[in-house]
């Protein structure tokens, strides 16, 4: 606990911050769905990290509560997303974001 | 008596109802007695007022008020009739010669299929006639004032089968137009300064206003605009000769005795007022010198029987207005009536030649009538006498006391006056020698097939003839030891405008005036001479050499004769200033601006929405890649706008 | 009561006529259903004379905590409008059943409806129920006009009601400005809404949303375009109804909803506003002179003679205002009338333009003489009803500024000009392949335009029931200005 | 709370029915059990409590917004044995997922707390990626999953992030608590975590509700989606998103609009200007209402924006109104598309000829959406330009309004099309229900325009 106290909230802050931005970016320069999924992972992660260390911050069980359930919905998520993936593979055997645009304008 | 008064003008619009309604299967017969016959009706009840007026002991124009019209809080307009002694000589005139000309038309129009509807029309106009001058507000002339004008439409254009004809009756209504937008706004202007538009309170309050006020002039010119429409003075009298499009008897009855005379006779009901404004007098006896003076120089060169009649009623309306400009209003209406007298049987005269010659107008293609048509010729001589103003026809006296007022006003107007006059002279006896002298030149029928007219024409001829003789001996002026009844009987009318009059008369001497009227006659009788000399032995052999007169034809050598023979092109250009840069305004209006501006602007707005969205859909790449790129964007500028700014 | 029924019985019916297949019944009870609202109109017109002039007021809460409720009553510019709605449909149905029309129930049914409309926009009191009733003109008219009409009639319909459209935004969203800035507690009762608490400028954008809205509705130059493409594709029916008694619509609420909420302005701009109509009335005039198809020579006569009732309401002037609400009467009437005869033409001729026909007046005396009264009117000769608001109108105008009444007073010429010019073409001379077997009216045909005649006679011979409505109707108004 | 209970049982039991092959059960069962949970709903009605230490929040707003919410779900159910009539498997797992989607709505609109809205979201979220799927062989409906499965988690990563930032400088996920936070942090200021985490929960909400620039999945997905998914989408979610906005500006975020309304705004301007501009130029009907869909989200946005105590019963009677005359357009939609293969709007041509009560109720539907009275869709515009103008957003309601007079361009094309273009002659085939649930919506349409008082007074 005092080794947790030791490093102020702040520190948590930027590093979840930073960690959040890599996944955006990931999310955003990557045009392979899996890589994608990843990058959101990474994202989900750091607010994980974000929340748990808020709530030890603030000695309030709240949000390690919350971070539980975030995983299991993100782990919901994941499986929707690879089933989704799968089927795109299945119809087009490639799972580049950018081959399925016959939607737009 | 109201009843009675009210008949007057009612019994023709009965007429017309009747004749209307009925156009179809009410049978010629029936006609030629009804349509006369409400005239007739109304004229013996004009009478009645006459003398019920007369009868009083102290005669006093008396109002009516008959039904309510424009009328709310603080606005009333209602269907009021006055009866005082211009009213009555107005109504007797009207109904009178009328009724005379309604006859000749019975025989005149008798081959005609539209007869009932000629006379429905006819019958018409009497009663908007009626209205214009009985009216006791000017709210009611106003009614008479565009309603005969309506009817004037739709007599001229009574053949329309003949688009010229519809021509000039579109241009006669449309140029009463003009005259009556100047008619309403003096209207205005008089409701506006005097919150009525009844005579009398109008005239009780002008009498106190100061003479020459800017407001008044501004009335009496607006109402002489439109004066100077109904009675085809310059500037707007090209629509008079057209108007002879109409059936003969037509342009007896409206084109030279009632209604051109409308003009007038407003003049002298207002005559209040116009003295009030020496300014407006002074225009009117310009405009009226310069039309009396043009009509009459192109009268001299019409080969028209009609057109010359026709330019002459011009020039003789003007004499009625310049009359009116030096205070003569007696006179004005005493020329009125003896203009309505012979120059009616001028109009009815050269009817039954027309109609003896089958619709021949031109009087080159005449002559020597007066064998084939005796009748016919003594009537028109009579006119022409009369008209030219010898001793005794009616013409005379009145033409006398008009100039006796010119020359007591100014000696330059009464010189123009007198050439006037002489020009009449001469034009008319062209006009009577050529029909009536000289050997027949008519290219349609030998002379041997001419007939003279029915009696049912040649009795109103006479009769008419009759009142151009005696017409005259209503008002013999005191020089001449009459007591000039007229002049009394109108007295009332006129005894505040005489009282108000401004203008200063010199006193002529009596010899002065004697030499005048001398003068006049000897020059008068020089004219009919030159005439005679010139037209008045034309053989058929001379058609040739000289059709009518070589010199006074198109494409002589004497270009002011070219010109006054085309009416010095004033219709053209009219026409080139005018109605040509209206129609192009039209066309030009609605290709460039309504189309290509207005509307322009209009779908533009809608199209400009449409461009727009097909290029803003393009946002919508379909790459999800490019949406998040769009969604980061729009997050950072959130937060950048809300948290760092 | 007789208010609630006015707008009741038509929808009512229209709703019943949508559902009736038979066409002939359609046809019959569309008449029947506009008959008995002109009896109806008729018994309200008499009791408003019997009781002392009182608004037959019918009140109804609708939306409480919003302040709106559902007002109706009768002034006599309501009375006077109602009566021309109620005259005019009977007369447009019945010259219908001439025509070709396929899907009749719906036809009518439409046209009731928009009846039932303009009655509620006549009627009400309360500014968002007027805009309502507003709104649910333009449904109607647009099918009529888009369903029934002629060539490209998708283009010219969209064009029309989104312009109509467009315009009645901005009215909605100044009426709902114009709530806001009530005294409290906030409503849109008519009354509420002339007691508004406007600044100056706030009242210039609201005078200016009004009169945009109102200008596409009337149409006032130069909002003017969509009008005559739509006169001349929409089917007779529909034009009789847009230019008899949609475009009194934009009149009525420049008179009823705009002067008495926001003539502050009109005071202020000293007759700048005037000056558009004017311009309007010489443009259009202009144009229509040579105009070779009758519907949109009729359209533009129509703006000019529209122009010339907007400008008179204008001048705030109490004349001017009696003038505007007679000529909007007699420029319905008259412009049906015209509508009428145009169709019965085309129905022999087949065609529409001018230049094609001529000498029908040989054929044809019964249709020159109704054609030529009718004219007549329109060019506002003494004794027919043009006369009446037109000589009120330039009177009004002439009190204001001499020179406007001068500019507006050349419609008189110009009137005479177009008209007869038209007349002579269309119906005198000679007669030519087009119409020289061109049938003279039957008994049937004759009697619609037989009673706009009688109308046209009537109002311009004894105007004075007319009048005292009007009267009333401009009592109102100046009151509130005063 | 019970509806939630009730409708998890429902679905629970649908997905049994499917066990035992009791395809002919399916929807009678549904539209019962909606109609029960409905009840149950309304009965909730004025019982104002909060359950489980303020998880759940039970008060009249929500219960109106969820009761609108399954009131939807079964209209659209209405429409469901038409759209499927030619699968022959049973559908139990798609309506068990659509109604377990329903059981995340109803939970956004119940929330009294940050977890049980994520909860929410994502129940509903993860739901309608496997629906926007669920026409597994067409490659538009891939593409439409994937594209709103990827940018739907991404975003929810964003609202996590907000969620976590608030709660850091909160401490709480409490709705009121943060609310109490909020009012003691007023002045001087609120920290900038807190304010970067309001408005990363308003972005995630903003994807939901497709307020532009987070519109761009809806298109794509709209028109990709099985058509009966995209109606449940364009109603039930927008509503509950919407809703949950207003429960944050209701009570967490109360007393500061300062902060946020001005971004609301822009964002309601911008989302109304793209969805009516862009919708003009769409050739279909289905990708047409997605546009439409965006405009109306940004019309919303102006009840929000102009928050009072009146919002509340804006935001409700606008949404019914969008959501039945959209459902109507789908439901026809649907027919057509099955008479005719495809949804463009030359396939409505002459639609009046042969089916008078459809072509009158897309009428009605599109005539709504305009906002042409007396209408329901009129009402609701009022209402929201009433309250922005009574708050002073006269430039807000100018976009507002030409917006409506751009969308005549569009909601007027099916109108055209099947009134005034010449017939083809196809002639739609509709079940008696079907024909009924039509009329029923036509009505209502027409209904809410003249009678308001009926639902404008309830909150």
């Amino acid at each position: 606990m005092n080794a947790l106290n030791s490093i102020p909230i702040s520190y948590y802050l930027m590093f979840c911050s930073v960690l959040f931005c890599i996944g955006v970016t990931g999310v955003l320069i990557k045009r392979n769905a899996l890589v994608i999924l990843m990058s959101i992972e990474l994202m989900i992660n750091s607010i994980n990290l974000l929340l748990a260390a808020f709530s030890a911050y603030s000695n309030d069980p709240a949000g390690q509560i919350f971070v539980f359930f975030i995983m299991v919905v993100a782990a919901a998520e994941v499986a929707i997303g690879l089933a989704i993936i799968v089927l795109i593979y299945k119809t087009t055997h490639s799972i580049d974001i950018d081959i399925l645009n016959k939607l737009k304008w | 008596m109201t009843i009675l008064v009210a008949l007057i003008p009612l019994l023709p619009l009965l007429g017309f109802i009747i004749l209307g309604l009925g156009y179809r299967s009410i049978p010629k017969r029936v006609a030629s007695i009804l349509g006369p016959g409400t005239i007739m009706a109304s004229f013996i009840l004009s009478i009645i007022v006459l003398f019920n007026y007369l009868a009083s002991p102290i005669p006093h124009p008396t109002f009516y008020h008959l039904a309510p019209w424009l009328s709310f809080s603080g606005f009333s307009v209602g269907f009021d009739f006055l009866i005082d002694p211009l009213s009555i000589l107005m109504m007797l005139i009207i109904t009178g010669v009328g009724f005379i000309i309604h006859v000749y038309s019975a025989g005149y129009m008798s081959h005609d299929e539209g007869f009932n509807r000629f006379f429905a029309y006819m019958n018409l106009f009497i009663f908007f006639m009626l209205i214009l001058v009985m009216g006791a507000n000017y709210a009611v002339m106003f009614i008479g004032w565009e309603g005969v004008g309506l009817c004037s439409y739709l007599l001229i254009g009574f053949w329309f089968k003949n688009q010229q004809f519809n021509n000039a009756a579109k241009k006669a209504f449309i140029m009463n137009r003009i005259g009556d937008l100047g008619f309403l706004m003096g209207m205005f202007l008089i409701f506006t300064t005097f919150r009525s538009f009844n005579y009398v309170n109008v005239f009780d309050q002008a009498k106190t206003m100061s003479p020459g006020s800017g407001t008044m002039i501004a009335i009496t010119l607006l109402l002489f605009v439109g004066a100077v429409g109904k009675s085809a003075q310059i500037p707007l009298y090209t629509w008079l000769p057209d108007a002879m499009a109409g059936p003969t008897p037509v342009s007896a009855l409206i084109h030279a005795a009632t209604m051109v005379t409308a003009g007038v006779y407003m003049v002298a009901r207002s005559s209040v007022l116009y003295v009030l404004a020496p300014e407006t007098m002074d225009v009117i006896g310009v405009i009226a010198l310069a039309t009396m003076l043009l009509a009459a120089v192109i009268a001299i060169f019409q080969n028209d029987i009609k057109k010359v009649l026709a330019y002459s009623t011009i020039s003789q309306l003007g004499y009625m207005f310049l009359a009116l400009s030096v205070g003569a209003f007696t006179g004005a209406m005493f020329h009125l009536m003896t203009h309505a007298f012979f120059k009616a049987l001028l109009f009815l005269g050269a009817g039954s030649v027309i109609h003896a010659m089958e619709g021949e107008q031109d009087i080159r293609k005449m002559g020597g009538l007066k064998n084939t048509l005796p009748r016919t010729y003594w009537t028109f001589l009579v006119g022409t006498l009369a008209i030219a103003g010898l001793p005794p026809f009616s013409g005379f006296f009145s033409k006398d006391e008009i100039l006796a007022g010119v020359f007591s006003a100014g000696q330059s107007m009464w010189i123009i006056a007198v050439a006037v006059t002489l020009m009449t002279a001469f034009y008319m006896f062209r006009l009577l020698f050529l029909t009536f002298h000289g050997s027949y030149r008519g290219t349609g029928h030998p002379q041997s097939q001419l007939h003279e007219s029915p009696s049912m024409m040649i009795i109103p001829l006479m009769i008419l003839a009759l009142l151009a003789l005696a017409g005259g001996f209503l008002n013999i002026p005191e020089l001449m030891g009459g007591k000039g009844i007229l002049k009394e009987f109108l007295a009332p009318v006129f005894a505040d405008a005489v009282k108000l009059n401004q203008a200063q008369h010199l006193l002529v001497p009596e010899k002065r005036e004697w030499f005048n009227i001398v003068l006049v006659i000897f020059l008068v009788l020089l004219m009919a001479w030159m005439a005679y000399r010139k037209f008045g032995m034309q053989d058929a052999g001379s058609r040739k050499r000289e059709t009518g007169n070589r010199n006074w034809d198109a494409g002589s050598r004497n270009v002011f004769i070219r010109w006054a023979e085309n009416k010095f092109y004033v219709d053209e250009l009219y026409d080139a200033v005018f109605v040509k840069p209206a129609l192009k305004l039209s066309e030009g209006l609605h290709r460039f601006v309504e189309i290509r501006f207005i509307d322009r602007i209009v779908d533009g707005t809608g199209n400009t929405v449409i461009k727009f969205s097909s290029i803003i859909r393009y946002l919508q790449a379909g790459h999800v890649g490019v949406y998040m790129f769009f969604m980061i964007i729009g997050i950072l500028l959130i937060l950048f706008f809300n948290i760092i700014l | 009561m007789l208010t609630l029924i006015l707008i009741v019985l038509p929808l009512l019916a229209a709703i019943g006529l949508f559902f009736v297949k038979n066409e002939r019944w359609a046809r019959n009870l569309a008449l029947a259903a506009a008959l008995t609202e002109f009896g109806i109109s008729i018994a309200a017109l008499v009791q408003f004379f019997l009781y002392c002039h009182c608004q037959l007021l019918f009140r109804l809460d609708w939306l409480a905590n919003y302040g709106i409720s559902l007002k109706f009553g009768m002034d006599g510019l309501s009375m006077l409008m109602t009566l021309l709605t109620t005259f005019l449909v009977p007369i447009i149905i019945y010259t219908s059943f001439s025509q070709k029309i396929y899907r009749v129930s719906s036809f009518y049914s439409l046209i009731i409806l928009m009846q039932a409309g303009l009655i509620g926009v006549f009627t009400s009191f309360d500014g968002m129920v007027f805009y309502i009733f507003w709104e649910l003109t333009l449904i109607p008219a647009y099918f009529i006009a888009g369903y029934w009409g002629g060539e490209n009639r998708i283009r010219i319909t969209l064009k029309f009601f989104a312009y109509t459209f467009s315009g009645s935004l901005l009215m909605l969203v100044a009426i709902i400005f114009l709530y806001s800035h009530t005294p409290l507690p906030h409503s849109f009762d008519h009354i509420w809404l002339y007691a508004n608490n406007l600044n100056p400028t706030e009242q210039l954008w609201v005078f200016l949303a009004f009169f945009i809205a109102f200008a596409i509705k009337v149409p006032i130059f130069p909002f003017h375009t969509w009008q005559p493409d739509t006169y001349v594709t929409a089917p007779y029916s529909g034009s009789m109804l847009l230019g008899g008694l949609m475009s009194k619509m934009g009149l009525f609420g420049l008179i009823r909803w705009m002067i008495p909420i926001v003539y502050p302005v009109l005071s202020r701009t000293d007759g700048l506003f005037i000056i558009i109509p004017l311009i309007g009335i010489v443009y259009a005039s202009l144009i229509a002179i040579r105009q070779d198809e009758l519907k949109r020579f009729v359209a533009y006569t129509s703006i000019a003679h529209l122009g010339l009732i907007a400008a008179g309401a204008l001048t705030l002037n109490s004349q001017a205002m009696q003038g505007a609400m007679i000529q909007m009467v007699s420029h319905g009437i008259n412009i049906v009338g015209l509508f009428i005869i145009i169709q019965y033409i085309e129905a022999r001729t087949k065609t529409t333009s001018i230049s094609e026909l001529g000498g029908i007046a040989l054929k044809a005396p019964r249709l020159a003489v109704f054609f030529m009264i009718i004219l007549l009117g329109s060019v506002a000769l003494p004794l027919t009803n043009g006369f009446v608001g037109e000589f009120l109108l330039l009177l009004g105008l002439f009190k204001y500024y001499w020179l406007y009444a001068a500019v507006a007073g050349l419609t008189i010429i110009f009137s005479a000009v177009y008209m007869l010019w038209m007349y002579q073409r269309v119906m005198l001379g000679n007669t030519n392949l087009v119409t020289e077997n061109f049938t003279d009216l039957s008994w049937r045909e004759m009697i619609p335009l037989a009673a706009i005649v009688v109308l046209v006679i009537w109002i311009g011979v004894a105007p004075g029931m007319f009048m005292h409505l009007a009267e009333n109707g401009v009592g109102q108004i100046i009151g509130v200005i005063r | 709370m019970n509806s939630i209970i009730s409708l998890s049982v429902l679905g629970v039991l649908v997905l049994f029915l499917g066990i035992l092959k009791k395809k002919t059960w399916l929807l009678p069962l549904i539209l019962v059990g909606l109609l029960a949970s409905l009840v149950m709903t309304v009965l909730h009605w004025n019982l104002n409590r909060s359950l489980f230490h303020n998880m759940l929040i039970i008060d009249n707003s929500g219960v109106a917004f969820s009761a609108v919410m399954i009131f939807s779900t079964f209209l659209i159910f209405m429409f469901a044995a038409q759209y499927y009539r030619k699968v022959v498997r049973p559908l139990d797992d798609i309506y068990a997922i659509m109604i377990f989607a329903l059981v995340g709505a109803v939970l956004m609109s119940y929330f009294g707390n940050l977890i049980m809205l994520f909860l929410g979201i994502e129940t509903l979220s993860i739901a309608l990626y496997v629906l926007a799927g669920s026409h597994k062989e067409a490659i538009t409906s891939n593409e439409a999953t994937l594209k709103y499965f990827l940018l739907g988690s991404f975003l929810s990563g964003f609202l996590l992030f907000g969620i976590a930032l608030i709660y850091g400088s909160s401490g709480s996920f409490d709705l009121y608590a943060i609310h109490t936070y909020v009012v003691e942090h007023i002045h001087p200021g609120l920290p900038p975590m807190f304010k970067a985490g309001l408005f990363l929960l308003i972005i995630g909400l903003a994807f939901k509700i497709a307020i532009a620039p987070f519109h761009f999945w809806a298109p794509d997905v709209y028109e990709g989606t099985p058509t009966l998914l995209t109606a449940f989408m364009a109603t039930v979610v927008k509503t509950a998103s919407v809703f949950a906005m207003y429960r944050f500006f209701s009570i967490a975020f109360f007393g500061i609009h300062g902060v946020w309304e001005m971004t609301i705004a822009i964002l309601a301007g911008i989302t109304i200007v793209i969805g009516n501009v862009t919708g003009i130029y769409q050739p279909n009907l289905k990708r047409m209402l997605a546009y439409s869909s965006i405009s109306h989200s940004g019309y919303m946005m102006l009840a929000m924006v102009a928050f009072s105590g009146r919002t509340a019963n804006a935001l409700l009677f606008y949404a019914i109104a969008y959501s039945i005359a959209t459902i109507a357009a789908f439901a026809i939609l649907i027919l057509v598309r099955e008479a005719r293969g495809n949804d463009y709007f030359g396939s409505f041509n002459g639609l009046s000829k042969n089916n008078r009560l459809e072509a009158f109720t897309l009428t009605v539907a599109m005539l709504s959406l305009t906002g042409i009275p007396p209408l329901a869709g009129f009402i609701g515009k009022y209402f929201l330009f009433a309250a922005a103008i009574e708050q002073g957003w006269l430039w807000l309601v100018i976009i507002a309004i030409a917006g409506s007079a751009v969308s005549v361009g569009y909601y007027f094309k099916p109108i055209i099309s099947m009134y005034f273009r010449e017939d083809q002659g196809i002639l739609l085939k509709a079940d008696w229900p079907f024909k009924i649930a039509i009329l029923f919506l036509a009505i209502l349409i027409i209904l809410l325009g003249i009678l308001p008082f009926l639902v404008s007074g309830l909150i």
